[in-house]
């Protein structure tokens, strides 16, 4: 899941090869679509949800996809962040870390970052968060080998942990 | 490149004008004639939704006219870059319904599929917009100038 | 599973993304583009409300050329000039029930004429409605991609907050000039209920699809500036009657608006061509089976009846004449063909004028109908026929009255 | 000196100080919060909605909420 406007409908149509209307613009997405895709040799279900700002939803779309996280208890969350706004996707990233998700975080349109001049350390950022982080270009497919390689080694990991990791990072730094 | 800024300066200022006056044009023979319009030489106005293209021309010229003042800010070009978006669309449409009215042949029995005679559709006259689409081309040279100097679109 | 895990509130969340931020991401110079101008100045109102009438007017242009093209150009001519005739010559038994069942009418010139399952029931879909449809998603599709539509929400929203929906609404209802059935889910993201039902309601009621539209451009085209500025009239006086009767919030405008974007010509293309599968899977069936219920009712007499029955209503209320019948039963399937075979009866200007209107408002296609009750709880969906109710009569009435008051009745 | 986003003028700059009520909940996804930067980019006629530019995204929000934000404009 992520926010409005991050390709979360292209990164879905790559992982699975379905057709999810993709767009510009805030609510293409209003219900939620499954598909499969193949991990680690066998097919798993995959869902794409509308996008959501965060975890308090504020109408019916969001909704949708707070509540399918809500039952989904089992579920690895991809958590797609536009690279070039990178914190107001953290912010949602952190609440579904917070519920104790298992997380793989995906830097999307990494190539609109580029341009724009945004630099974001993904080694440190996975240093950071514990969960691993990878940069994408969902357009084009760029990064999405690595994407599902890794995804096996999305785990829980607790808001004090990232807390503390935060504290040495910083520490070793200044 | 003062010099350039100041080429864009007039163009647009006396391109601007010559948008808004047609406008205008436009918008008095709708106000007077309503659909038949009119026609002088090569140059017609008329037809369905030319109070549209009035009021979008009428636009289009302020807007250039509102954007010639420090040319080149990429703030002002983008309003100029608009104003000929304006145009292109209603004149692309202009193009386009020939295109589409000249192929066919005809709807009733005994006429081809196909018109034979469809080149004869594209003469004159044709409507202001038609002219000024080539004119108001010359804002891709400011944007491609942009764009080689290193800066992204 | 939720409660365990250690839960943030929103500053110190804010802040440990910012403590995290600070560490990883590093924001260099950046001068605005010209794309980020682009932006800027389309949704400025100076400069973005001429901007919004221009695309309106292509894609009114775009819509009209391409549909033209393909029906009076092409289709017109292979079903008038070439299928129909040699339907009513191959076809067996003329004459009898099945003949006018499949064929119609044997001395119909036109498909628009016949009402057969084969003639009136391919022509209007294929060679009708499919163009127009097929049009307009081509265009919707790239101002989507390109991202021109939120500004288009933001530029309107103060207009429609005056009837109490917000900008976002702009698009269901431009969704619903393609097809009411999008139109109806795009509602989701309205925030409230009563924004969710107003909007649906307003769209069921006020807003023709692609396929009536098409419908519109073969049938009268003189007359659709006359048909919007009606329907657009409606959809702003209901919308402010229900603001002001119907209990809820009316909650303002929080939306993102994102950058523009190059458009890919293959998400536009495969955009398109699902919501047109989507259409043709959905929409021939009905066609075929709106055709056939009307001929059945013309064959046991049951139409003569109802017209009868109705003919007080339709002519005193409406001034149109009682032949209409068989339209208004075939909208309650499809609105489209409805207009379509108003072609076949002879009627005055100002009566073809006030029918189409009617036909517009009067019923949601079956398709729309079922997705209302889904989405719509049972007090809204009462509420919603019964504002259909009242608006055909109230409209249709004032339309005869203004009719007979300028003496064109 | 102090404002409500609503009352800012066109291009004009601060730093949001203040988010009143539930709408804090809304838009803290959307990148708006306290301490941040915030510029107005547009004011739509007709007390139609503002739009302004954080953090380099743009975000519509209604006359009615902008009140509910208050910022410390920038001289």
């Amino acid at each position: 899941m992520g926010q409005a406007n991050v390709g979360k409908s292209a990164f879905f149509n790559r992982l699975t090869g379905a057709k999810v209307a993709e767009s510009n613009y805030p609510g293409t997405t209003v219900d939620f679509t499954k598909g499969h895709m193949l991990f680690q040799g066998e097919y798993v279900d995959l869902i794409d949800v509308p996008g959501t700002f965060s975890l308090q939803p504020k109408d019916k779309a969001e909704e949708v996809a707070v509540k399918m996280l809500g039952e989904e208890k089992e579920a690895l969350v991809i958590c797609i962040i536009d690279a070039s706004k990178v914190e107001r996707g953290l912010y949602l990233a952190l609440e579904i870390i917070e519920k104790g998700y298992p997380v793989i975080i995906a830097l999307n349109m990494w190539d609109m970052a580029k341009s724009v001049n945004v630099k974001v350390d993904t080694e440190k950022l996975e240093q950071i968060l514990g969960v691993p982080v990878v940069p994408t270009v969902a357009t084009r497919g760029e990064g999405f080998k690595e994407l599902v390689s890794r995804m096996g080694q999305a785990a829980p990991v607790t808001i004090e942990e990232i807390i503390r990791s935060v504290g040495n990072s910083s520490r070793t730094h200044h | 490149m003062g010099n350039r800024s100041t080429f864009g300066s007039v163009y647009f200022a006396i391109f601007g004008f010559m948008v808004l006056a047609l406008g205008i044009v436009e918008l008095v023979v709708v106000s007077t004639g309503g659909m038949e319009g009119a026609s002088w030489g090569p140059l017609e106005m008329g037809g369905m939704l030319l109070w549209w293209r009035a009021i979008i021309l009428v636009f289009a010229g302020l807007i250039y006219l509102s954007s010639v003042n420090n040319f080149l800010d990429v703030r002002q070009l983008g309003k100029s870059v608009i104003a000929s978006i304006m145009i292109w669309i209603v004149a692309g449409m202009e193009i386009w319904a020939r295109i589409a009215g000249s192929i066919p042949g005809g709807p009733e029995e005994g006429t081809p599929w196909f018109n034979p005679e469809f080149l004869a559709t594209y003469g004159p006259p044709y409507m202001p917009e038609i002219y000024l689409l080539p004119l108001s081309l010359v804002i891709l040279y400011f944007v491609g100038r942009r764009k080689k100097q290193g800066r992204l679109s | 599973m939720w409660e365990i895990a250690v839960e943030l509130t929103i500053d110190q969340r804010w802040d440990l993304v910012d403590r995290i931020a600070k560490e990883t991401i590093e924001v260099g110079a950046y001068e605005p583009t010209l794309r980020d101008t682009l932006a800027d100045v389309t949704v400025k109102p100076l400069t973005g409300i001429p901007f919004a009438i221009a695309v309106i007017y292509g894609f009114w242009m775009f819509f009209s050329g391409f549909a033209g093209f393909f029906t009076d150009g092409f289709f017109v001519k292979i079903f008038d000039v070439h299928f129909l005739p040699w339907i009513q010559s191959v076809f067996p038994g003329k004459g009898t029930w099945l003949y006018f069942i499949f064929v119609g009418d044997p001395s119909a010139e036109t498909c628009f004429e016949s009402f057969g399952v084969l003639t009136s029931g391919l022509f209007l879909p294929i060679g009708v409605v499919l163009p127009a449809i097929v049009a307009f998603y081509l265009v919707f599709a790239f101002l989507e991609d390109v991202g021109y539509l939120p500004r288009l929400a933001v530029l309107v929203d103060g207009v429609l907050h005056k009837i109490g929906l917000h900008g976002y609404a702009i698009i269901p209802t431009i969704l619903s000039l393609g097809c009411n059935v999008p139109g109806v889910t795009a509602c989701r993201p309205l925030e409230s209920r009563k924004q969710r039902f107003m909007m649906i309601t307003l769209l069921g009621v006020f807003i023709p699809c692609a396929a009536q539209i098409g419908m519109m451009e073969g049938l009268i085209p003189h007359l659709i500036g006359w048909v919007f500025l009606t329907l657009a009239i409606g959809y702003f006086a209901v919308g402010f009657i229900l603001n002001k009767v119907w209990p809820g919030e009316s909650p303002e405008i929080l939306m993102d608006v994102p950058p523009y974007q190059k458009p890919t010509w293959r998400n536009i293309g495969r955009k398109m061509g699902t919501r047109t599968s989507h259409f043709l899977m959905e929409a021939v069936p009905f066609f075929l089976l709106g055709c056939l219920i009307v001929a059945v009712m013309y064959l046991t007499g049951a139409m003569d009846w109802l017209g009868n029955a109705l003919a007080p209503a339709l002519t005193g209320v409406f001034g149109v004449p009682e032949e209409t019948v068989a339209p208004l039963v075939a909208g309650f399937l499809r609105k489209d063909l409805a207009i379509g075979l108003l072609g076949g009866i002879e009627l005055t200007t100002w009566q073809m004028f006030t029918s189409v209107v009617l036909l517009c408002i009067y019923f949601p296609c079956l398709a729309t109908f079922a997705l209302m009750l889904k989405e719509e709880k049972w007090k809204e969906f009462l509420a919603t026929m019964l504002v259909l109710v009242v608006t055909v009569f109230v409209f249709g009435g004032l339309l005869n009255l203004i009719g007979i008051g300028l003496g064109i009745a | 000196m102090e404002k409500k986003l609503s009352e800012m003028g066109y291009e004009e700059e601060g730093i949001v100080i203040k988010i009143l009520g539930g709408l804090r909940y809304k838009i803290a996804g959307m990148g708006i919060r306290k301490g941040k930067g915030i510029k107005m980019m547009t004011k739509q006629p007709i007390k139609g909605p503002v739009v302004v530019t954080v953090d380099r995204s743009n975000t519509s929000i209604g006359l009615g909420l902008a009140d509910k934000i208050l910022v410390q404009v920038k001289k």
